[in-house]
């Protein structure tokens, strides 16, 4: 019988990282140390735990890490409180790769990029970022603008202080919505951040966020005089399949899962307005 | 000592509430009067704490028999809980009845914390009654069966 | 063309169950349903069944997969089997359509391999519909109750049974089964012309679908949704007797040893079909409800090639408790909307 | 009766008194009635209808549009005004924003029962003097709507409105000879064996649609124990015959004592399971346990759930009573 998508594979919790007091980072790899499977920067897996439930996670680790997969989950439900709680050793299960990717071998290659995410939004962006730096002959510049409630909801903030902020040519600008002891760095929420640094409008934009910053970024991007077709976004609605079979994670004709969770603005704006 | 095989062991969930049943099964205990080891007993605020769920989820996970102990009418640590409960019981085992499923399953006592010996009896006769009835068939969920 | 005397159909219907498993709808107290043949059944002389036979294909529920929990330790078990050859005897056009729209989404990549396990070994006989109801109109996707599709197409004329096999399948299936005869063609034309004759006459024959499959967004923000969606209950009996709808869901039952992970049929009229962590896309039932015709009348079509993902069978004028139904929302949403 | 309906909502309407009409909308065809709600007089006069195939119960409609601005006249049949009284007993509908006018009603009856008479294709009803002309595909036919009965309307309990701020047409009584126990009474009659058998034929038929629950009166909840998945009950399709049991006994245990007999949920299973034949053991057996009691009589009745005497009878009673034992 032909192999069947909707059957995961063993997946290994080695390591756990507490970003934030409210996302974890889990490496996973299968029980023989490998990888899972490959995948491309901004595709999605589902992870579940028997029993407790099933859900899609964006892949936050970059393709060109061959060793393993990170997943940064934010605990807000039934099975992510599951996954809070768990020890390394643990088992879950994997499924994927699932939806379309960020064309970084296409349409994004040679350009001048420019990240912004809010909160747990990195996730997603993190994989493109890591994988650009990796291949960086690829892209023009890189910038990053990265927000988030307080300094300690940042998501990788050590990868990001001590990796992408050293590195000749990212230029990361983070800020925190309110003013916190211990920071003298920016102040203030994403869209304004974003008007306030002008970017040049050739840049290529990749958005992740809350669907509140992401449509308020958009407003800021279109100010600055960015058109829909630059600016790309990813998105998230319930999923059971990840195959575009289950029926509930569709935005007008296209599903999710299957033809997302990477939209270019433009595409998306095409669509009824349900998400 | 090695167990007859074929030998039927019926499983009794036992909902006891806290102020009297189940103390009075501490008695039992404690006076060393036997009762069959294969009733389980989960202790509950009160007797009208069981919802009607609890037992059909019980005879889900495999349970044979459910029995319901608390406190007697008139002397509810809250006062009017068991006289709640006396009404909802009467009328989900007269539905299990209407439904063809054994109405021997299900029991309601009342057992009060001096009553070690009312316990162990009503448990014991309990037991030999769902024995009789033998496995709980009519309100199984294949899924649960080993 | 083979035939047999409808008296001698138990004749029949024993040969094949002899061989394979056999369906044929009989009548129950709730109306007529795809039971599995036993001696003595009869075939209903109802028009068409409650429950569609998508249940064959696609159950309403099914075990995926097992798991066996140890410690930290997952253990998955697939318990695929392959699945024994069956025979759907009397399927109307109708359903026989819907196949096809089923398997565009469980045999496209990547494929569903319950679904054509079970549908690669379904031979399907189907039936003419010689009585049309008022509640039909197939007509208006293009299917043709007097010709259906299948392996194998039937035909009731007065007192005989016509059999015409159309795939290789279906040849196969009729191969020697010595109960059957050479019949003549001309019955069954004369059969085909009485239905085409009713189908004239249905109330619902001039109902088109032309204007659907396209504009998107301006169906999409119709106003007439409100209207549409008022009395709507939010339970799920359109989509539970539709013989196209197919979103399921996949939950886990702990058995108490092991975990079974099973999908059964869900509904996206149910308010807690698209229900996150952080809130709901769809928030009221308007939203559902638009959800669903939608996805019949326009989603399917834009990615499907223009077919529609309704069949015509008339289920759901029949079965909504609130009798709103697609026809009434084919008829609103088209009004003063130019052709 | 319709014209006279349409005038009074009309009227209401245009004197600002009310805002919205509940009341019954043309279909398809003359028999698939949609409940809707009216907002101006064109609408009414277009499409507001009131015949022998308005069987819906619009009570529980009020619950969402009771909620909205100003008042909403709603059309009561008697059984619809026993929903509506006990829907205000719980608070989830306020009296002050309903304006109810009750309608006398001598049986309803619907196109699932006229087609199991073997009348199919139709294609037009019309009523005259209690009798149906059914046109269909295949001929003529003409029924008396008493022999098309739904059964909640052939065992009738009450012609009275326990709830009005108007009625039209005449009030009627309380039937004191309804025989609406008696198939109650038949089953339980039974032995063990043929009860459980003739229940596993008819609940295995269940499809988990949900109709019933969705379309009662009496299930308000904003969230139902079966759609929460911290419930651990929640299901969404029986996959085992003990779940559709655990679903049923818990529907109508979750109504004993509210449950006004509106027959809504048999009415509207598309299995046509006699979904009715557990709410009615519930009531049999609280009127022969706990005295007679009929939910939505009177605003503000204690249920007999929510209530109780010091000498009720003991559980064991249900082993003493009736039936047969087990063989």
């Amino acid at each position: 019988m032909n192999n069947e998508t909707l059957i995961p594979v063993i997946g290994v919790v080695t390591d756990i990282r507490i970003d934030t007091p409210d996302v974890k980072t889990f490496r996973v790899v299968t029980p023989d140390g490998n990888k899972p499977f490959e995948h491309m920067p901004g595709q999605c897996a589902m992870l579940s735990i028997p029993g407790v439930g099933e859900a899609m996670f964006s892949i936050t680790s970059s393709p060109t890490n061959t060793e393993y997969m990170e997943f940064s989950i934010k605990k807000c439900g039934c099975l992510t409180d599951w996954l809070h709680k768990m020890e390394v050793g643990q088992y879950v299960t994997v499924r994927g790769p699932y939806g379309n990717y960020f064309p970084v071998e296409t349409e994004l290659k040679g350009k001048n990029l420019l990240f912004i995410a809010g909160g747990i939004g990195l996730a997603p962006l993190r994989s493109v970022i890591n994988y650009c730096r990796a291949n960086r002959d690829n892209y023009g510049t890189i910038d990053i603008i990265y927000g988030s409630r307080s300094k300690d909801d940042l998501v990788d903030y050590s990868e990001i202080i001590n990796e992408w902020m050293t590195e000749a040519g990212v230029s990361v600008h983070l800020t925190i919505d309110r003013e916190q002891e211990g920071w003298d760095g920016h102040v203030g929420f994403v869209p304004n951040y974003v008007k306030e640094l002008n970017p040049d409008i050739d840049k290529t934009v990749l958005v992740c966020g809350p669907p509140i910053m992401i449509k308020f970024t958009l407003n800021a991007l279109k100010e600055l005089g960015f058109t829909e077709e630059q600016v790309y976004t990813t998105m998230e609605l319930r999923m059971k399949c990840g195959v575009g079979k289950c029926g509930r994670c569709n935005i007008g004709s296209k599903y999710v899962c299957k033809d997302g969770p990477v939209f270019r603005y433009d595409k998306l704006g095409a669509l009824p307005d349900e998400y | 000592m090695q167990m007859v095989n074929n030998e039927f062991k019926p499983k009794i969930v036992a909902f006891c509430c806290n102020w009297c049943s189940y103390a009075g099964a501490d008695l039992a205990g404690t006076n060393r009067l036997q009762y069959p080891a294969e009733v389980k007993i989960i202790r509950v605020p009160c007797s009208c704490r069981v919802n009607p769920m609890f037992i059909l989820r019980a005879f889900q996970r495999g349970a044979d028999g459910v029995i319901i102990c608390g406190c007697h009418p008139g002397d509810c640590h809250y006062t009017t809980g068991n006289y709640y409960a006396r009404r909802r019981m009467t009328l989900l085992f007269s539905m299990l009845d209407f439904l063809g499923i054994e109405k021997e399953r299900t029991r309601l006592e009342w057992v009060s914390a001096a009553e070690g010996q009312k316990f162990a009896s009503t448990m014991n006769d309990f037991v030999k009654t769902v024995t009789e009835l033998g496995e709980n068939k009519r309100l199984e969920d294949l899924r649960c069966k080993k | 063309m083979l035939k047999i005397k409808l008296s001698e159909l138990p004749i029949l219907f024993d040969a094949l169950s002899a061989k394979n498993k056999l369906y044929i709808p009989s009548d129950t107290k709730g109306g007529a349903r795809f039971l599995p043949y036993e001696n003595g059944m009869k075939l209903t002389k109802e028009l068409n069944t409650v429950r569609s036979p998508k249940d064959l294909f696609f159950p309403q529920t099914e075990n995926l997969m097992d798991f066996k929990l140890e410690g930290k330790k997952i253990e998955v078990i697939d318990t695929r089997e392959e699945c024994e050859d069956f025979v759907i005897f009397g399927v109307r056009a109708c359903d026989v359509r819907s196949f096809e729209v089923l398997d565009r989404v469980f045999l496209s990549e990547p494929i569903d391999t319950y679904y054509k396990n079970r549908r690669e070994h379904g031979v399907i006989v189907s039936l003419a519909c010689n009585r049309p109801e008022e509640t039909c109109f197939c007509s208006t996707f293009d299917i043709d109750c007097a010709n259906p599709e299948g392996d194998v197409a039937s035909y009731i004329c007065g007192d005989e049974m016509y059999f015409e096999p159309l795939t290789e399948k279906g040849s196969e299936l009729l191969l020697g089964l010595s109960c059957l005869s050479e019949g003549s063609e001309a019955p069954v034309y004369e059969c085909k012309r009485n239905i085409y004759e009713i189908k004239s006459k249905l109330p619902l024959s001039t109902l088109s679908a032309e204007k659907f499959g396209k504009d998107m967004m301006e169906y999409f923000n119709s106003d007439k949704w409100d209207e549409l969606s008022e009395a709507c209950l939010g339970c799920g009996t359109c989509t539970f007797v539709c013989p196209t709808c197919q979103c399921y869901d996949i939950k886990d039952f702990d058995t108490g040893n092991g975990i079974k992970r099973f999908r059964c049929w869900d509904s996206c009229m149910y308010s807690d079909f698209t229900k996150m962590a952080h809130g709901n896309p769809r928030v009221s039932q308007k939203e559902r409800f638009r959800q669903r015709f939608m996805h019949k009348l326009v989603y399917y079509p834009m990615n499907n090639d223009g077919l529609f993902s309704c069949v015509g069978c008339g289920r759901c004028l029949s079965k909504c408790p609130i009798s709103m139904n697609i026809v009434k929302v084919m008829k609103k949403l088209g009004e003063g909307k130019d052709e | 009766m319709q014209e006279m309906m349409k005038k009074k909502a009309i009227e209401l309407l245009q004197s600002g008194e009310v805002a919205r009409v509940l009341g019954w909308k043309k279909g398809e065809f003359d028999y698939d009635i949609t409940p809707a709600v009216f907002e101006s007089v064109e609408e009414i006069e277009k499409e507001f209808i009131y015949n022998s195939l308005c069987s819906p119960n619009l009570s529980k409609y009020l619950v969402k549009e009771s909620r909205k601005e100003g008042k909403t006249l709603i059309f009561l049949k008697p059984c619809d005004s026993y929903s509506l009284s006990q829907l205000i007993t719980e608070h989830r509908v306020i009296r002050e924003y309903v304006y109810a006018v009750g309608i006398e009603c001598y049986g309803k009856t619907d196109a699932d029962t006229i087609k199991q008479k073997g009348i199919k294709g139709i294609t037009r009803i019309t009523e005259n003097d209690g009798v149906l002309n059914i046109e269909t595909l295949y001929g003529n036919e003409k029924v008396p709507v008493y022999e098309v009965l739904r059964e909640r309307c052939v065992n009738c309990k009450s012609k009275k409105h326990p709830v009005y701020d108007e009625l039209i047409g005449e009030e009627g009584e309380m039937v004191d000879d309804c025989e609406r126990f008696d198939e109650v009474a038949k089953i339980e009659a039974m032995t063990p064996e043929e009860r459980f058998a003739f229940f596993r034929n008819e609940l295995s038929r269940c499809i988990r649609c949900n109709a019933c629950r969705n379309v009662c009166p009496a299930c308000t909840c904003e969230k139902c124990v079966f759609d929460n998945d911290a419930s651990g009950i929640a299901q969404k399709a029986a996959s085992d015959s003990f779940e559709e049991n655990m679903f049923h006994i818990i529907r109508a245990f979750h109504v004993a004592g509210r449950c006004t007999d509106c027959g809504e949920c048999s009415r509207v299973c598309p299995q046509n399971i006699p979904l009715h034949l557990l709410n009615r053991k519930f009531i049999k057996d609280i009127n022969e346990l706990y005295g007679n009691y009929h939910a939505g009589e009177n605003i503000g009745n204690r249920s007999p759930l929510t209530d109780y005497t010091q000498n009720d009878a003991e559980p064991n009673i249900v082993y003493e009573r009736g039936g047969k034992n087990n063989a």
